[in-house]
């Protein structure tokens, strides 16, 4: 097969990834960008609404207005994207094996690898979940954002997460009806001024509750809902229908670390994080010396964490090759520390920001 | 027609070159650059696959290209994810029913 | 079941902040009689890292400081009623109001991101934080310039016996 | 999560269309990591490798079994994580590098 060098190759060109290709080449390292899609940023164009956090993470921006700027950031540092590229595996340590437009392999050795490969999002099961119709939020968000196609008309929606509430919000303004948003939870999960966005719209929520069925021969015609009790049993004879095309599951992230751990990446479980991730220190780097990784891969957040991680791994990969000197790197080392944990800060950050402090403190145990 | 033809924040849709795609047997029309399960969503067809043991219709599930619920047979080839299969002109869309032939 | 009865009307539960809920937060302030022009109202009452709605004031009428999950506060007498912020908030948790903008009348400027676009002079029916008709409101102007980029601001009139229900209007 | 017992012909596994119920006698079998469900089952075999149904799977298991999910033991991960085609694999990239 063959071979190619390159000092620092970025998997995956979302949010993360990009960022980090443009903190690297900042820092003066030759970056090589893959994407296994067309188009690069990940879910950044999907994310119409404007972003949180402060002005040093382009708050009140919408995603996809970061995601061009991003763009136009990585061209004119002339960074090398490879688009329709998949890389398939790491072996050896460094040496990345990358299919092309699903046609022609090639090895590119890497001194360093930063694995940004995002996440997948969680089923919940329920009979009929596996007709037409029924989809990730996700999915309903690429569709809609993306593609310009409305999935379905009058959609019910699983999870008042950010993302369940947010889904809602942008199906809303894609012209299709939200008949109601479901959680098992006894309160919401997402942020108040979200879940009054949608509220104030005319969508329903039910806490305490839950998809018991979902009905219809060849795509879904409704959704059977059933009131939960204390411990999350279904309470009999507390069924109701609604009449539906689409049932929309946005119960959470599980990272792909399919890559990651596939070259010998140590895990660790966090659930506060999505479940397992692969290990890394302040610096983002894995249990293995020229790995690093950033982003949903490595703990399910928010874009916006996601492009502050990505900047911490590739500052730090680019430095591991000595690039930056001493004062330059930890001057900036600081400030996007800083910058991360301002995102993690907070009651809504808490569980998150206790999570990765774990596994930061436990790096050395695991190596 | 499921297009949404303008939109509050990404504005009106822009004009699009028409790609011609035959599902199915029947022609349909799509825009150049969209993915295959965009534009049969778009044309009204959500059942993209009957599976092997039950024969039960899927379509999109993950929507980007993981869990492979959308794979039909595209010119002769099965198991193609059309949610991250760009269209192209002339191109011959199946059903596919269980894990496809190859033709 | 009505639900309606079951539903404690907590934000956590409803989805929509209480009055009551509001009434518990100092940073809630809603501009009475006194005032004769409109101001910015902020419901904002979960510590959330967010400041765009501070640095996106001209006047620095609104206040977060080096913790970003602090709550806006916001001076009334300071502000000018521009309406930058109600635009800048991810939220959209900032509206402007008038209790005394004629008689009888109250004044809202809501951010809207839907589509279709009312028309200054359409009659629309002011809607409450359940998303639930309570009066009708007449548009007095909808402003949507790049500056906002693509939330619109509607201004509308409407019966000041509603002045603290109404927050936004039953889309179109 | 609905009654388990209740469901038994509720499909776990999208891709080889594997039930509840099949999943619930592998694990009452002994088959307790997701691996050994995936062996007994082929809950996991398919195209999609797993992404969809290994992490409900572990779930499962720690429900059935009493076990704490983060003691269930996780799946594997086998290179290619994509689905390629062996003459993907195999042809090489021409010599004139082409970027994307």
């Amino acid at each position: 097969m063959k071979r190619v060098q390159r000092e620092i190759v970025v998997i995956g060109s979302g949010p993360a990834g990009l960022c980090a290709a443009i903190e690297a080449a900042q820092a003066g390292a030759g970056v090589l960008l893959l994407d296994e899609n067309a188009k690069p940023g990940g879910q950044l164009f999907k994310q119409i609404h404007k972003f949180f956090g402060s002005a040093d993470h382009r708050a009140g921006v919408r995603g996809l207005d970061i995601g061009v700027q991003l763009l136009k950031q990585a061209e004119d540092l002339n960074i090398e994207v490879w688009l329709n590229s998949e890389a398939c595996g790491i072996f050896d340590q460094n040496s990345v094996w990358v299919v092309r437009d699903k046609q022609h392999s090639i090895t590119v050795e890497a001194q360093r690898i930063i694995i940004a490969t995002g996440a997948v999002e969680n089923s919940i099961n329920f009979p009929g979940w596996t007709l037409p119709g029924v989809m990730g939020a996700g999915a309903a968000q690429t569709m809609i954002n993306v593609n310009r196609v409305l999935p379905g008309h009058r959609v019910l929606m699983v999870g008042s997460g950010n993302v369940g509430v947010i889904v809602s919000y942008q199906l809303l303004q894609a012209g299709a009806q939200v008949v109601a948003i479901v959680e098992a939870a006894p309160t919401l999960g997402g942020y108040g001024v979200h879940t009054a966005k949608v509220r104030r719209a005319g969508v329903p929520f039910y806490a305490s509750h839950t998809v018991k069925e979902a009905r219809g021969t060849d795509h879904v015609k409704s959704a059977v809902l059933v009131n939960l009790d204390s411990n999350w049993q279904p309470i009999d004879g507390s069924e109701f229908e609604v009449e539906v095309d689409t049932i929309c599951i946005a119960t959470g992230l599980t990272p792909a670390v399919e890559l990651a751990f596939g070259s010998g990446c140590t895990p660790v479980n966090s659930p506060a994080l999505g479940g397992l991730v692969p290990v890394h220190d302040a610096g983002m780097k894995s249990s293995n010396e020229s790995i690093y990784v950033a982003g949903d891969v490595c703990g399910v957040e928010e874009a916006s964490t996601a492009m502050e991680e990505g900047r911490i791994a590739g500052l730090c990969a680019a430095h591991s090759l000595s690039y930056l000197d001493e004062a330059a790197f930890s001057r900036r080392f600081e400030q996007l520390q800083h910058n991360v944990n301002a995102l993690r800060s907070g009651m809504f950050g808490q569980r998150r920001r206790e999570a990765k402090e774990s596994i930061v403190s436990s790096y050395g145990v695991h190596r | 027609m499921n297009r949404i033809v303008d939109h509050p924040i990404l504005g009106p849709l822009a004009d699009a070159e028409v790609v011609h795609i035959i599902v199915d047997g029947v022609a349909l029309t799509a825009r150049k650059g969209e993915m295959i399960a965009a534009a049969l969503i778009a044309n009204g067809k959500n059942t993209f696959r009957r599976t092997v043991k039950r024969d039960e219709p899927r379509g999109i599930y993950c929507g980007i290209g993981r869990c492979t619920d959308c794979v039909m047979t595209v010119n002769g080839i099965p198991n193609v994810r059309t949610c991250v299969t760009e269209v192209a002109e002339g191109m011959v869309i199946e059903t596919q029913l269980g894990s496809g032939e190859w033709q | 079941m009505s639900r309606r009865e079951h539903e404690e009307s907590r934000l956590k539960v409803s989805g929509a902040v209480s009055l009551a809920e509001l009434h518990q937060t100092a940073e809630y302030i809603l501009p009475d009689e006194r005032f004769s022009k409109p101001v910015a109202v902020i419901e904002c009452i979960e510590a959330i890292p967010c400041n765009p709605c501070e640095t996106a004031c001209p006047v620095g009428a609104i206040v977060i400081g080096d913790d970003i999950t602090t709550l806006p506060v916001i001076d009334p007498t300071i502000c000018t009623g521009c309406g930058i912020c109600v635009a800048a908030c991810p939220g959209l948790a900032i509206y402007l109001k008038q209790k005394n903008h004629g008689p009888g009348l109250s004044y809202i400027a809501f951010p809207y991101e839907y589509l279709p676009l009312p028309k200054a002079g359409d009659v629309v029916t002011m809607a409450n934080r359940y998303g639930e008709g309570v009066c009708a409101g007449s548009v007095v102007r909808v402003v949507k310039t790049t500056r906002f980029d693509r939330t619109a601001i509607v201004h509308a009139t409407y019966d000041s016996a509603f002045y603290e229900d109404v927050v936004n209007m039953v889309r179109l | 999560m609905s009654d388990e017992t209740e469901n038994r012909d509720m499909l776990i596994c999208r891709c080889e269309e594997v039930t509840l119920g099949e999943i619930l006698d592998a694990i009452d079998d002994g088959f307790v990591t997701v691996k050994d469900v995936k062996r007994a089952t082929r809950a996991g075999m398919g195209l999609c490798q797993g992404r969809s149904c290994s992490r409900t799977i572990a779930r499962i298991i720690s429900q059935r079994t009493g076990k704490p999910l983060d003691e269930v033991l996780p799946k594997s991960y086998r290179y290619p994580v994509r689905p390629e085609k062996m003459s993907a694999a195999l042809s090489e990239e021409s010599e004139d590098e082409s970027d994307s």
